[in-house]
């Protein structure tokens, strides 16, 4: 049942993902909503898909229920196959013991057995926080054609925000001369995506050194990339041009979700050739009532919506009641928003209810937040940059 | 756990004022409320009711039908020990073939009946849209003793169209008999085209019938047997409203009830959701000059126009200054700028030019064919 | 990673010298070697060359390939953004339609080759049973920078049944000519009914030849365009053994070939495995008085008798004293206390009572009916 | 995508069960082959989708990745549904800390969040190490005509081995009045199977309440069941009178192979309406040669036989050689039995190579085992009893 496959996806679903805050009190990041009726996790899945490549190994080890759920059978991505398909690995016990996963590098060293049953020539490894399209068949060829060790996708970033990164140095034939991890004077703006492919005999090389090492902090970047380029490896790097977000913050996370009401939007999602799949809840379309008012807007089927909503995204089965008014934010799955409530530049979460008249966010300051199943009650008041949970 | 209900849907019945409708699909495939074919409605009754062992008897003009189905698995019907079954006409060297009747259907699929291993089987043609539990309907079946169970309706909706047939109902529940066709009905009771039997009676009842040379199933053999006596035939009352879509104007009338927001929550309980083909697409998006009022509207729209009392299917365009009212756009419609659309059925893929306006009665709405350009 | 290449299997040909095997379904669903049916070959052929996106042309008795396809989730081929079409006859009010030749075929199902995305198409008749890998076949045709490229071998099994097309193939592999037929061919080169071009190409040219009135991809277009030599039409050598199904004796001397290992490890290569219809059977049982030797035999047998020289399919039960030599028994078959079966076919379900004896000559096997007890 | 489902299961899939020995060093024991072309776990899946119960979790800590991919989609069980199907539930982390599973109601404990998804009325938990066929449906029916708080499913044994089993004392209503684990005097012969029905709301209760005592194993038989029986829940005892073997030894494994050559065999694999499913591996029929010499014996699609087998059962894709005889063992996938080798009374476990007239196990002792992968030099002797690994 267990065929040869050219490269196999391994896909760091990551921890707790703290910097999302109450969004991620329960949920594993990559099961946190986006853009009205994805999860984070429907992106790197569908671009494996879309890439041609059927094998991903999802990382994790923090509250994985959810994300088990979501991903089920893996019907939604086409990824329910006998030869293939996608597999949630979690830590295990190998004998008397166990441990939990310590860095990216330990995560993928304690599956490499799992990669190996497909025997593959390339490893894709890929974050679970991360909104983009990309063709990694464009990568894995650059691979090949440059015999690389290892090839790391990088985008340019402004200048003035190279410092934030980590840097690649390259030569003009693309080959990795130096890796920097957020260096104060940036010789280039080639930043790391957190997107590498690595030649299988290579990884499997590296990250057993690495698991020799006592002093390594078993992570991709501080720990093996350096590794690699200090022995000499040919590593070469892979420019992206398209529209790349981390979304590991409030603010980028909404932030990403504004960025889709842009007129055109920076990433199309409309794209038939390059669709992003996701879990579909079984909800007839989404109703406008008589006095609603939407504007500059994304919208998602079994949506009831009978106030005022401008510039936000709402999500599968939000209910906006009458006279309630979304502004700027985004409204997440069954989330319900009272009367004459007002909503702005907020995140409010899966299944929260806002009571009659309350008022979440302001117009300038930081993201309010209200979390999953929270009941505000009517006339609450939640300033910029609060969090408000269950 | 286990259903102990087979069901099969008969998709074959041509109702001819559906006029341009069923031109490429059958009925079973008319797209219904912004997303969903009408036998999705159908299928979702007997999931919910536990039933995993489905048949689909196809006839003519079922690709769009058989394409909307596929492998089953949006409805976790594509099991290898249960699922789906498509029972496609039968076609050999020297023709294809038609039903000349439901019980002609049933006698070409006894085989799907025999294999099948539930004790009852739930048979019910296509054209009405409800929500119903079958596994209700079977309880009473067995709880009542009786041979046969038809399902009816006292809903008045269903009578839109002037015709149908209509139970005559004793105080016991017991159905002494059946008209066809009447002026004015005698009797409040529409036979809603469904019934549940014995799997192991309905074969023989059928293989009977056919041997005596029958090939309607109401008109005929029910109608004898209702005469014979012979089995106890009762009712099963389906409650709440029900949708007999066997005209264009019903079509229309049927989707634009659903703008009521009541009648939504019922049909589209949340407990028990309606499966159907996806189709990924992204939410809709409303851009500023957009307003939509009174209207449902599906994923993958695109509105920047006025959208009043109007359902659109996924993918629909609604230009800046086009204007839709009191309309029903099926899937990829596109509406150019400046375009006027009132009181019109458009099929798929229908565009409608710059500046056309098209504005009928509502009680007369004008059907757009698919892939047309005005 | 993507692949390049649309299948297209057409299932169409009837093979009248098939007789009683193909009665009730098509070549392409022929039961082959203990498990599969012949198409099996064909699809896996195509999922190891890493395509996913595969269409089947169905013609008459399609039913038992529909059933056997079901939705494709034993070859993988069951994604929504990929997977396995049926492509059913068109069948409407006024009659099924059979296609009068390929061409017709490729022409009723131009909107499928339109809604494809890949660049080249494959597409091969469904009477012979390889191994080979297309993508190979496409990187040659590049290579080559062919505008066709047909499929051929230099086998001498496919010759069995004296009928052929064979190509005249120039020392640089393009081709110059094809016969049909012949009595005697001049050319070692079969043309195996495959051939590769670009997707667009194949749609120009089945619109162009089925406005000039034609219906026979080979023997019209293909002639004509050697004749015209407008495009490069080139050739690729089938490797390895190459079994035409076109007889019921072919039939059988290839499921007879497949008792040689050699032969077996060829074909199912442990890295290339053949994906079939799943029945769930239970290991293979032998009891104390089993005798088998020379023969291939399917889980879900009971062997309780002796089997040389045999195939037997699926669940076959050979009872004490039956003696099975020689022969084909396709799955469910039943011998009986001391029943001789000897050179035989017996088609499914099929039972040979107690005592009764039926030996055929080996170059002259008999087949025997599905369903029928002897 | 989740709908509530009357009945969820949970099946723990165990720890490394080092009662099999070497069969069980790479693999958790649910994933061990059984009866030719079956694993273990093939058996409680294929009885939960035959009773109609289509939402399984298997609880695993131990190397799940064989398990994992053996269960893929959940497609060969018809388990790869949208609501619900089949999920593997590893321990995981709920915040800074995760932990190992410490005991079965533990692991169930842990996992409540699992069941909670689908609302169910009843829970059935299973084991993984059980070869039996059984219509759940039928003691969830008896646990709801008894009004039960648990049913615990029982099979009489025989009174001189009562005493090395859990053993329920009942009421002439089939009520629980005493549970004993191993009694030296029992005082009735119904022993339990491993299989109990809870209803959802008392699962809670008492697993909560385990929780809280420190002093508990976290076991059901040891503490939850007690527990309940002295609050005086209503507890009922269901029958259960076919085939059932614990399969937790090298000894009973042997044997529970054995026992499907038996003439007639006490469990019919036969059976169409109560398949026992399992992952197919796409292998052609079966070849025995002309001088193959097969009986009493069980052989699996894509076995090569030239020589001699008597009462034994093959698995998929074995060889046995010319001259090789094969007598009274069991012999897992891809084995190869080289020239002239001879297997008796052994267990010959997956990809293991034989050499050439080596001699595996005796006429009389202990069960002699080849593990996987293993390879013995031509003329090798393995007594009875003895094991040997890669």
């Amino acid at each position: 049942m267990i065929r040869k496959k050219s490269c196999v996806a391994m896909l760091l679903a990551g921890g707790q993902g703290s910097r999302l805050g109450i969004l991620t009190r329960n949920v594993a990041k990559p099961a946190v909503p986006f853009g009205g009726k994805y999860r984070i996790i429907d992106f790197p899945l569908s671009n494996c898909v879309n890439s041609g490549i059927d094998v991903v190994g999802v990382l994790t080890q923090y509250r994985p229920l959810e994300l088990n759920a979501y991903i089920g059978s893996g019907a939604p991505w086409d990824l329910d196959l006998n030869s293939g398909g996608v597999y949630v690995l979690p830590p295990y016990h190998t004998g008397k013991t166990g441990e939990w996963y310590r860095g990216t590098a330990n995560a993928i060293y304690q599956n490499l057995e799992f990669a190996k049953q497909y025997n593959p020539d390339y490893v894709l490894i890929l974050s679970g926080d991360h909104i983009y399209k990309m063709d990694y068949s464009e990568m894995i060829d650059h691979h090949i054609q440059h015999k690389a060790a290892a090839t790391i996708a990088v985008r340019q970033v402004p200048w003035e925000e190279a410092s934030r990164f980590g840097i690649m140095n390259t030569d003009e034939d693309f080959n990795i001369t130096e890796f920097e991890e957020k260096p104060a004077n940036p010789k280039s703006n080639n930043a790391s995506m957190g997107v590498y492919v690595f030649s299988f005999d290579k990884l499997y090389k590296y990250l057993e050194a690495d698991e020799q090492d006592e002093a390594s902090s078993n992570d991709f970047g501080n720990d093996v990339i350096p590794a690699m380029l200090s022995a000499g490896e040919r590593m070469t790097a892979f420019t992206f041009k398209g529209y790349w977000k981390d979304v590991g913050t409030i603010e980028s996370l909404w932030d990403a979700n504004m960025d889709l009401l842009k007129q055109p939007p920076p990433m199309d999602l409309h794209d038939r050739k390059w669709r992003i799949y996701a879990r579909n809840i079984g909800m007839p379309p989404h109703y406008a009532a008589k006095g609603a008012q939407v504007l500059d807007s994304l919208v998602t089927e079994g949506c009831q919506i009978e106030g005022a909503v401008t510039h936000s995204v709402l999500s599968a089965n939000v209910t906006v009641e009458a006279g309630a008014q979304v502004i700027d934010s985004v409204i997440m799955p069954f989330a319900r928003i009272g009367k004459g409530a007002v909503i702005r530049r907020a995140i409010i979460a899966e299944h929260a209810v806002i009571g009659a008249n309350a008022v979440v966010g302001e117009e300038e300051g930081d993201i309010a937040v209200v979390g999953s199943n929270a009941s505000l009650e009517a006339g609450t008041r939640v300033t910029a940059g609060q969090q408000v949970g269950e | 756990m286990k259903s102990n209900i087979v069901g099969l849907i008969f998709t074959g019945d041509r109702i001819e004022d559906l006029r341009d409708l069923i031109r490429n699909r059958s009925v079973a495939a008319l797209p219904m409320l912004g997303r969903y074919r009408l036998i999705d409605f159908l299928l979702s009754n007997m999931i919910h009711s536990g039933m995993h062992n489905i048949g689909i008897i196809m006839q003519s003009n079922y690709h769009s039908l058989m394409d909307h189905i596929g492998s089953g698995r949006e409805w976790d019907l594509h099991g290898k020990r249960s699922g789906v079954t498509i029972l496609p006409p039968y076609v050999s060297n020297t023709g294809g073939g038609v039903y000349d009747g439901m019980l002609d259907a049933l006698h070409s699929n006894l085989s799907f009946l025999r294999r099948s291993s539930e004790r009852y089987i739930l048979v019910t043609d296509s054209y009405m849209l409800y929500r119903v539990q079958y596994d209700e309907v079977c309880a009473r079946h067995i709880d009542t003793k009786a041979d046969i169970t038809l399902l009816y309706t006292k809903d008045r909706n269903v009578r839109r169209n002037g015709w149908g047939r209509y139970l005559n109902i004793d105080p016991d529940g017991i159905v002494q008999s059946m008209e066809f066709d009447p002026t004015i009905p005698h009797y409040p009771n529409t036979y809603m085209s469904a019934f549940l039997m014995r799997r192991e009676l309905l074969i023989d009842l059928v293989d009977r019938a056919v041997a005596a040379g029958m090939h309607h199933f109401a008109r005929e053999l029910l109608v004898q047997l209702l005469h014979e006596r012979m089995y106890k035939i009762a009712g099963y009352e389906c409650p709440g409203e029900i949708w007999s879509i066997d005209s264009v104007l019903a079509y229309y009338q049927t989707n634009m009830d659903f703008l009521n927001t009541k009648v939504r929550t019922h049909v589209f309980a949340a407990d028990r959701p309606i499966w159907t083909k996806l189709r990924d697409e992204m939410p809709a998006r409303y851009t500023s000059t957009a307003r939509v009022v009174n209207s449902l509207v599906a994923d993958g729209c695109v509105i920047e126009g006025t959208v009043e009392n109007s359902i659109l299917f996924r993918s629909v365009a609604v230009k800046p200054g086009a204007v839709v009212r009191n309309s029903i756009l099926m899937q990829d419609a596109l509406i150019n700028r400046n375009a006027e659309v009132d009181s019109c059925i458009l099929d798929k893929q229908t565009t409608v030019r710059e500046g056309t306006r098209i504005v009928a009665p509502r009680d007369f709405p004008i059907v757009i064919g698919k892939n047309l350009t005005i």
